[in-house]
This record gives C-alpha cells, structure tokens and sequence, in this order.
C-alpha cells in the first residue's frame, strides 16, 4: 500500500484534473481537464408498486427527455447521469434494469444525434440493512443485490455505484450522542471492514460485464452528521470529525479495485483523489434542493464531475426541478472550465476563492481546503490499517481544528468551542488496536446491535 | 426557564437537567424515603427539568447529546417512580406507539423522537423501521394506544402514511387515537391530506405536540 | 443630459461596486463593495381572496422566517428582500400593506437579533394593462397604484419598484411577429414615454414618503423575447436585438429620479450601470427556478445584488424552495466577494470568466459582455432622445452581432444567421424621427390596439 | 414532409407553406374558378401545408414569426373559401372559444395558440384576457362551442381554471365540449386534477391536441 499520496502537491490539486481519469459510456472522459455535470433526479411522491409501474417509467422517461434537451440546449459537452434506484427497484433487479434501459436508450440517442458524451450510473441502493440487525453477506437482500450489480451492464449502466451502509446500525446512535469512540468503531472497524468484502464482490461483477466501479460514500454516516449539525442538533467539530473519520472506510473501495469518480455525495472525496488519484464527483451549492451544506462553495474546489445531488421531479416555476437542475450545473461547469482553459494559475485562483469563502465559517468546510485535506491525508496515511488511519483521522483532525480555531482561520461560538474542547480527550483516549476496541465496544452496546461475524469479526 | 422550582427537591430537577442519572435516582429514593408524592416529583421537578432541558436545546445552547442525557436520567427517575404511580393509580402521560413507515429504513429521527417523548413522561413503544401497516393495527388493539407517530424520509414511503391511515380505519381502530407524522419530505399540506391530526417538523417539537393531541 | 457615461473605464466596471451607491433599509448599502443577495419568493398554487386571505398571510410569514433563518445560519452579512405582489394586492392595496407589514416586522427582528443589515423592496402590479387597451394616466387601477406609492413607505416598505408595461399591448404581437420596427415603437416611443410620466409620479411618492425610488425592467418586453427565444420560437438574434432596444426605454427611470437598484429581472441593468451609475439588481443560473436563461453566468459579471428572481413556495428534498434559493445565492455571493476581497485584478478576473463563459454561446449574452456594454452604451448616449437612441440601438447592436459573428467570438446556427441578415436592413429602415415612425405604425396597426392619448401623443 | 401534394393545385400548397397570402387567394381563385371542390382545397392543399409548417417548426427550421405568414396565408385564403363551404353545408374542424382566465393577463401563449388552431382549420373566439367564468359559459351556450381553451400563467391564477370548471359543470354546459388548457405553471397532473380533457405544453401541440379531441 502506498504511503504517498496520489497528489503530488498543492499546486496539482486541481478541480477537472485527477491523476487517474476515467473513461466511460459515450466518449466520456471524467478528470481529464474539465468539470463535467452529474445529473440527478427521482420521483415524486409517489408509491412505487406493480399498479404505478407505468407511471414511474413515463416520470423517468420524462426527466431524461427533459434533461437531456436541457443540456443539449445549453451546448454542454459531457454529461454524467446518475440513477438511483429507490429499495423496489433493488428488491427487483428487473425493474432496476427497465428503468436503467430507459434512461441509457435516451443517452445513446442523444450521443448520436448532438454529440453530446454521456454516460449513465447506475448506483443500487444498499438494501442489506432491511435486516435488522443488518445482513451483510447472505440472505435475499444480499443475493438481490448481487444479481443487480451482475446485470447492471446489460441493462445499460455504464458506471456502478453503492452507498453502503455497514456499520451504520451502530453509528446511527453514536452521532446524536456525540460518541467519538463508537463512531470510529462503526467507521474504522465495523465500515472499512464492509467495504472490504462489499467491493471486492462489485469490482469482480464490474470488470465481468464490462462495467466501471466507481465508487461509494460515507452518505449514511458524515452527512448524516452534517445534516443532524446544520439542524443544530449536534456539534459541527463533531461532524466535522466524523467526516475525516469516514475517509479511510470510503478508501476501501478503490483499494479494492473501484476506479472513480466517487459518489458525488461522498464529501469525503477530496482526500480520495489526494490519497488514490481517483476523478471525484462533488455537490454543493447547486445541491441544496437536496439538502443544505456548509459546503456550498469548498465543494467544488477540487471536483471532477459536480452535481445536484437528486432532485424530485416536481414542477417550479421555469420547469420541472431536474431541468433546472441541469442549467444550473451547466452554469457553474461552464465556469470552472474557462477558468481551466484560461491558465493552471487562473484554475488555482478560482479553487482558492471557492475554498476561502466557505472554510472560516464551519469546521466541515474547513477540513476539506485543499492544503489541509492535503495535510490530513499524509497524515493517516503514515498508518497501514483501516482503524490505526481512523484513529489518526480522528486526532489529527482535532488537532488541525483546534490550531484553526486559535488563530483564526475558523470562527466557532462558545458551544462549539465547549465540544472541541470535549473531543479532543476522546480522540486521545481511543486505543491503540483495533481488537481492543472492539472489546470494550461489545460489552457497552446492547446485544444484538450488530452481528459481529457479518463483518468476519 | 422555570424560576420557581420548589426548594425540597430541587436536586431532582437539577439531576435531571445536568442529565446526571445516579444523583435523579438517588434524589427520587430520599423523596419516596421522606413520603414524597410521586406525582407531585414527576409534575413538579421531573418533567419541568426536562422542559427546560429542550428549551436550551431551542435557545441553541445544549445539542441533542446533551437533551439525550437528560433524557436518560430522567427515564432512570422514572424506572424507578413507575411502580408507585402505578399502584396509586395515576396514568403515565399517554402512550405512544411509533414507527417508520413500511419500505423506509430510516432510524434517527424515529429514535430521537422515542426519547423525547419518553423524556416528557409518555410512555413509548417502538414499532422500528419497515413498520407494516398491520403491526400498527396490532399494536393499537394490543396495548391502549393514544397515539400512533408515523416517520418517513422518502418521497417514495411518503404513501405508505396515507396506506397506514386507511387501514388503522378499516380495521375500526382509527377513531380512538391521534396520528402523528413526520420527517424530512412531510409538510402540513400533507399531513392535512392524508387525514394526520398533527405534523411536526423537528424531533423537539414532538412533546408539546403530543401533550396537545392527548389534552384534546 | 450627460453625455459621457458612469462608468469611465472597463477596468472600473465590476460587480459589487458601482458609481452611485444606495443606502436603505436596515444598515444596507447596495455596491459599495461587496454583492448582496436579493431573495424573492412568491405564492404556491392558491386562489388570493377573503377566504383565503389567512392562509396568504401564513404563507408570506413562513417564507420569511425561513428564509431569514437561512440567511442568519450562513453568516449572510446583508439581504434585500423583495416582495412583487400579485394583482389582487395592487388592485387592493391594504393587502399588499398588510403582507408588507408582516415581512419588514420580520426583517426589522432579524436585523436587530442577529444584525443582519437588510432592506424590504416592494414591487406592486402595474394593473394598468387590466384595461384593455390600457388606460395608463386615469382610472381605477391608476389610482389604487397611486394609493400604493404613497402608502407603502408606511406599511414598512424601504423601497419601491415596478415592472411598467406601457407599450407592451403593441410589443406582444410585435415580438411573436419578429418586427423590428414595431418593437422600436413600443419601446422607443410608446414605453418611453409612459416611464417618464409613471416615474415622476413613483419618485415624487417615494420622496414624499422616505422610500428608496429604486428601478424598473423591461421584463414584459425583453424577458418575454428571451423566453420566447428559449423556447425556440423566435430567433435569438432578435432577442438581443430586443434587449439591447429596451436600454433606453428603460433609463428614463433613472433620468426622471430613481436611484436603484435596478429590478434584478432587468437584464438591461449593466447599461443602466454605464450610464447612469445606479446599481444594478440582475439574476442568472440561480434564477432558473423561475425562467430559463442563456445569461446564467455573465448576469452576474457586473451585479451589485444577485437575485433568484422568484420561487414559489413548494416543498424539496431539502426545505421549502424559498430556503433552497436563499442558500444559493448567498453561496453565490461569497464568491464574488471574495474576489472582490481578493484584489481589484481578481475581481476582474472572475467578471471575466463569467463573461466569457457564455458570451459566444448566444447573441444575447455576447450583448452583456462587459467590454459591448460599454461600447454600445457610449453609441446610443451620442443621441439625445430615447427614440433616437433606440434607434441607435436597433442599428448598434445589429453591427456588433454581424461582426462578432463574422469574427467567431458568436457562434450562431444557419436559422440564426439568415434572420440576422434580415435584421440589419430592417434597423436600417427604421425613420429618422419619433414623428414619422408614430404616423407610418398608426396606419398600419388595428384601430384600438393602443391608446395614442395615453402616452401623449 | 407531405411528399404526395396533387400537381394540380400545389401552387396553393406551396402559397401557405411560404406564407404568400396573395399568392394563396389567387390559386383558391383559380381553382374555384376550375370548379374544383372547396372542401378538395382544404383538405389537401390547405391542411397539409399548414401540417408541414407545423412540421418545419417542430424540426427547428422556422421561427414563429415564418408559422405566423403562413397561418395569415391560410386564412386568407380560408376567407374566400369559408361561404363555398358553408353553402355545400360542410361545417368547420371544429369551433374553439379560448381566453386567459380570470384575474390573468397573459395573451402571447393564448394568441399563438389562437393562430395555430386557425391554420389548423379551427373557428376560434377569442375571448381576450382576464375572463370571467360567466364569459366562458354566455360563449358556449350562443354559440355551438366544441372545445374551450384557457390558458394561465401564474400560481395564484391556476385556480381559475377549476373555478371555471365547476362554473361550466354548474350551468350544465361542461359535458357537451370538452376544455384544454395550458400555461407554464400547468401540468399534465393539474389538468387531470382539475378534470380538463387535455394539456397542451406549447402552442404548436394545440391543433393536434384539438383535432383529437373533437375527433374523440
Ligand atoms: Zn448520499
Ligand atoms: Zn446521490
Ligand atoms: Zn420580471
């Protein structure tokens, strides 16, 4: 395992440019010079089941045709579509699979009548946790799932994604009690482990039928304490954490063979192209029709596709919000592509503001300015293991905040102060082995929280 | 902030807010051991305690780590108060049973709601996530059920509310309890639509929903 | 008249600063230094009556109390809200006072909980155009706008704004027709001189009342080409064309007394800003919740507030829409104003991207170039009278087009270039004088389409 | 492209197609004159060459502007042929009275689709902007009205169109026409909510739209 990071240096760290781009789809090129939009959408309120079956595919059919045009009209060159499924379509590959082919046919036709490079992701939701405790490597969520990522490629996907969610059953709780321990435990041990066996088993589906494995997310876990924190129901140095924490779990992935772009919800992304070189896909401002962030600007500093997140397709004022959606992010790629095709420095400059202007206002925003997400990640990179890297994320992140804090650099109130200085004894007190954690952790959690040889312990 | 909380047992309420559980229990045993009410600790100490537990939690200075703190030191209190309310007769505040809706598997804001609720002196019965329809209608047959609290956090599971609604009145049990839902996509439109009695928008709002919905 | 323009140099023309700035509201002074975000928000689907009237006033309070709840989470330093009403409230003035009560007591908190410097710009109906064909200087609807001007400093507006229409009956079917000559008319002669009589009356209201006189827009005439444009029914030259024709028209505001900001959905606003120094109000990709646009980047290269335009009041994945546009664009905000922070080059810089970023994309961005703007600015103040400028406007424009797409910095499609060589002779047939132009229209116009008394002629 | 135009008469074809009103009239003159059919002129010269106008824009190769010539064509030449028709008791496609709906002064989008249900064969009244549901239904009940078409362009005006609705259902006049509407705001979903007959997203959908609807 490499000790140096992927990113050479401050100045290569560059949003369009990742060490290791990604070709996919139809003539889509991911990190190779230019931010290219990812699209999202999904359905409106509605329940999907055999009877709405026509309906959901005249809505997904709709959202393609109404985007596409969108961007066609908007002259944008290269295009990423993301389809998520919602738990029905994974529960039942075959509708996965129809939607997928309804929305790739619409991608091919567009490729060939304007030109447009398009490629379609397709990302299966992560339906093991039905089980409670969660199932995570047999059962027929798990036999489903498999069947998904088999047939994906011929269906239609170009590119596959999970945000998965070992380890979640026990990180759910530890976030709105603040608990650093288990959360690192959720993440460090119970997660990465997950990862290990999860994308092992995609990468080896991927590369059979043709398919990209690109990548996951700690969704179900940093921005879980991202939104609990922007609802002022936690600290933001907690959840600030809790997101450096997430990195060497969501690293696992491309360890064990994914190769980009990351999901774009995967804040965490910026330390995945500094450590493993991977193309990233990023979402901020032009998200918050999905959530809000204190990330609206940082987020995009070092991006390679840019996104929206998902929007439901529901009707504004100009249109349906997927095609507004899709301007939007048009617009902001436009930008950062004159910005790239105008000089490296002009690409740097406007990487700094987007990163200047979010960082001194919330420690989530903070931890991922390029040279700091530059310093963490060689950092915990000094570390060979999941948990020993987890728990350098963990203090050298306190750290870093804590240096921040003092001069300046980040603004916090008193109750953030209060809980930085909380944390920083908890991040010291975690123990120096991964089996000494575990330990301690089974005898304080409930029986039955998770089921410890789900994830081979 | 409650100014006047009685002297007597002021280390209850402040065992309580400071969410310290070994001094609550140690507070309620000298009360009991002194002949105290336990009514009159839960009414005048305990839940005034946790009141304003959440009002600090709305003047943004304690977190939600902090209110779930309180919210077990309270419950310790009330483990050990229960019993002998029991026995004099008095009812908990009201029980809820609550639940995500069927075919959504989101926990957090089902949970903290459980706490808050059992925090405020209602006695909680926790369905999980994926909750069938029918384990709702069980439940309200089963146990005597004021109030049922759906949650949802899918555009896509957003149905199952109204589904779950239909069936609680075909099944004949609709009239005697008060429905409640939440979570991320709800609004009150929606509630007003599927014929809830109360939508609430964040988990620190369920308590004086609920307290209003047994009150009417 | 000044012939010389405000704005002396292209290296001074930037956003966040303009010659005159305005002071108003709570602590907000618009372009002197920073950018400002405007948010504007409207109604979801309902009936506004009696019956309905509770659940209106509801809706207002909730869309403000969100709204400054975002603003106030993001560190947002300064906002001018804007409230448009709906026609019932112009034709019914208590209610528009009413709701404009209910936002500036909500403002008024905010500033003084959390200083937030912010201003409340009311915008009524120009209900004029109920009758049809309009009667512009009598009548009821005349006098319930009058009542409103001078009853809106009271109810708690600090400043006012309108989108006038006068000229619009002729402007319509001139637009869906392509003719040149009409849409001079209706702008150059017709609206002109409705502005002058409609804005002596608002400036003197506004004066007498301790309101801020701010701006108009052509947007009944030019947005109503862009959209048309958008939709592929009318060429886009022409709607540049039509852009460009407006500017004159629309300056007769500034020169009978308003101070701005301009209203944001003027896109004539950086001629404005060259002429007149007023700062300019001007929305872009985060307006496209509204309308689609081909200005969604180079709308913001020389705006002193950035606005969303307008959104109704339903419900995303994230929050209410309004939140959802309030968080954009203080995103938005924070970017150009760190530039602005950064160093006057790099506040250049980035107007610069913005502008290059779309201006050979479409006609009527190119005309929003910066370095056009001026050009053509200093063209039209050589004439002394609105037709007369408008005319030089028409031809200006016409040439600046031609040669920029000779040139390549304008690429436009074969349908585009043929209208475009249709267009310069019929700008060059436009007559001389007002006179001529007035007698040659009335003959061939239906009797009744306008009312020649009403503009005084 | 309609490929099999007769050679008899395309010059008329050809007159719509490029928008040469006198050209048009001259060839209907020609051809009456020839004692060809009226009803032979419109149906397959007439028709299909405001069809392939129709077609043009659709293709991106005309403007608005270009449909509009060609529809003042038609109607030029409809003019002349309308009492011939009339006399051998051949009715219109159809008769439609549209307006903007209460409270709303949007006229573009109802002025376009005003002119292509001209060019399309249609008899329309124009009711203007801003009209009253008593409007609607004095048009329907005078004359032999086979469609209504409203359109709306903001939030707080959608309503209108359901007020006019019921308005049409009360005077007992909604089940002889059926009722399209259209606007930005407007979707396929508030159509059907409203109980419309159809939705047309853009003017040059609408004479398809009506010619189903009338054949329907
Ligand atoms: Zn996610
Ligand atoms: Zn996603
Ligand atoms: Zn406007």
């Amino acid at each position: 395992m490499p000790r140096s990071l992927a990113v050479h240096s401050l100045d290569q760290f560059l949003f369009g440019r990742a060490p290791h781009p990604v070709r996919c789809g139809h003539g889509l090129v991911i990190g190779a010079g230019s931010v290219v939009p990812e699209i999202n959408f999904t359905l409106p309120t509605i329940d999907v089941n055999a009877d709405s079956w026509a309906e959901v595919c005249r809505q997904y059919g709709q959202m393609m045709d109404t985007v596409l045009a969108r961007a066609v009209h908007l002259s944008v060159p290269a295009l990423l579509v993301e389809f998520e499924t919602v738990p029905p379509m994974t529960h039942n590959p075959d509708w996965g699979f129809e939607i997928t082919g309804i929305l790739a046919e619409r991608c091919l036709r567009a490729h060939e009548k304007h030109g447009i490079a398009v490629a379609l992701r397709v990302t299966p939701n992560d339906t093991r946790e039905f089980n409670r405790p969660p199932l995570l490597r047999r059962g027929e969520h798990w036999e489903q799932m498999l069947r998904f990522f088999e047939g994906a490629g011929k269906a239609g996907a170009d590119l596959l994604a999970i945000e998965s969610t070992g380890g979640k059953e026990v990180c759910d709780d530890a976030l709105v009690n603040a608990d650093l321990r288990q959360v690192v435990f959720a993440l460090g041990v119970l997660g990465a482990r997950d990862m290990r066996f999860l994308w092992e088993h995609i990468v080896s589906r991927c590369r059979a039928g043709g398919v990209v494995p690109s990548g996951d997310t700690a969704c179900g876990f940093a921005n879980t304490a991202m939104t609990l924190a922007d609802k002022g129901m936690i600290p933001k140095v907690f959840a600030a954490m809790v997101r450096v924490i997430s990195v060497p779990r969501s690293l696992v992935a491309y360890e064990a063979g994914a190769i980009g772009p990351s999901k774009d919800c995967a804040y965490e992304g910026p330390y995945m192209k500094a450590i493993a070189g991977v193309p990233i896909s990023m979402e901020g401002r032009t998200a918050s029709c999905a959530h809000f962030s204190p990330l609206g600007n940082i987020a995009q500093a070092v991006c390679d596709c840019w996104s929206n997140e998902s929007v439901a397709n529901v009707r504004l004022l100009s249109g349906y919000a997927p095609e507004v959606s899709m301007e939007q992010l048009a617009y902001d790629c436009r930008l950062t592509n004159t910005a790239l095709a105008d000089s490296d420095a002009g690409a740097r400059t406007l990487r700094d503001w987007l990163a200047v202007s979010d960082a001194v206002h919330d420690p989530q925003a903070y931890v991922l300015r390029p040279d700091v997400v530059l310093e963490i990640a060689g950092d915990l990179m000094e570390a060979d293991t999941p948990y020993e890297r987890t728990r350098r994320a963990a203090r050298k992140t306190w750290s870093v905040l804590r240096d921040a804090a003092a001069d300046g650099t980040l603004r916090l109130d008193s109750r953030e102060t209060r809980w930085l200085e909380r944390l920083g004894p908890a991040a010291d007190a975690l123990p120096d082995s991964e089996s000494e954690l575990f330990e301690s952790i089974l005898s304080e959690l409930p029986e039955g929280s998770f089921l410890p040889a789900e994830y081979g312990l | 902030m409650n100014q006047n909380i009685p002297e007597k047992w002021k280390s209850l309420y402040d065992a309580v807010l400071e969410g310290n559980a070994a001094a609550a229990t140690a507070a309620v045993d000298a009360a009991i051991e002194a002949n105290e009410s336990p009514q009159t600790l839960v009414d005048e100490y305990m839940i005034p305690a946790m009141d304003d537990v959440g009002e600090k939690f709305e003047q943004n200075e304690y977190f939600v780590p902090e209110l779930l703190i309180s919210a077990r030191a309270m419950k310790a209190a009330l483990t050990k108060i229960q019993p002998l309310l029991t026995a004099s007769g008095s009812q908990p505040k009201g029980r809820v049973a609550l639940g995500t809706v069927k075919g959504d598997l989101h926990d957090i804001g089902k949970n903290l709601v459980a706490a808050m609720l059992e925090g405020g002196g209602f006695e909680v019965i926790d369905l999980g996530v994926d909750v069938d329809p029918d384990k709702f209608i069980d439940t309200a047959r089963a146990s005597k059920v004021d109030i049922i609290a759906m949650s949802a956090l899918l555009t896509t599971t957003m149905p199952s509310m109204k589904t779950t609604i239909e069936a609680l009145k075909a099944a004949g049990v609709r009239d005697g309890l008060k429905i409640m839902i939440g979570g991320a996509p709800i609004t009150q439109e929606f509630a007003d639509e599927i014929g809830a009695d109360a939508y609430g928008d964040n988990a620190s709002t369920a308590v004086s929903i609920a307290r209003s919905l047994v009150a009417s």
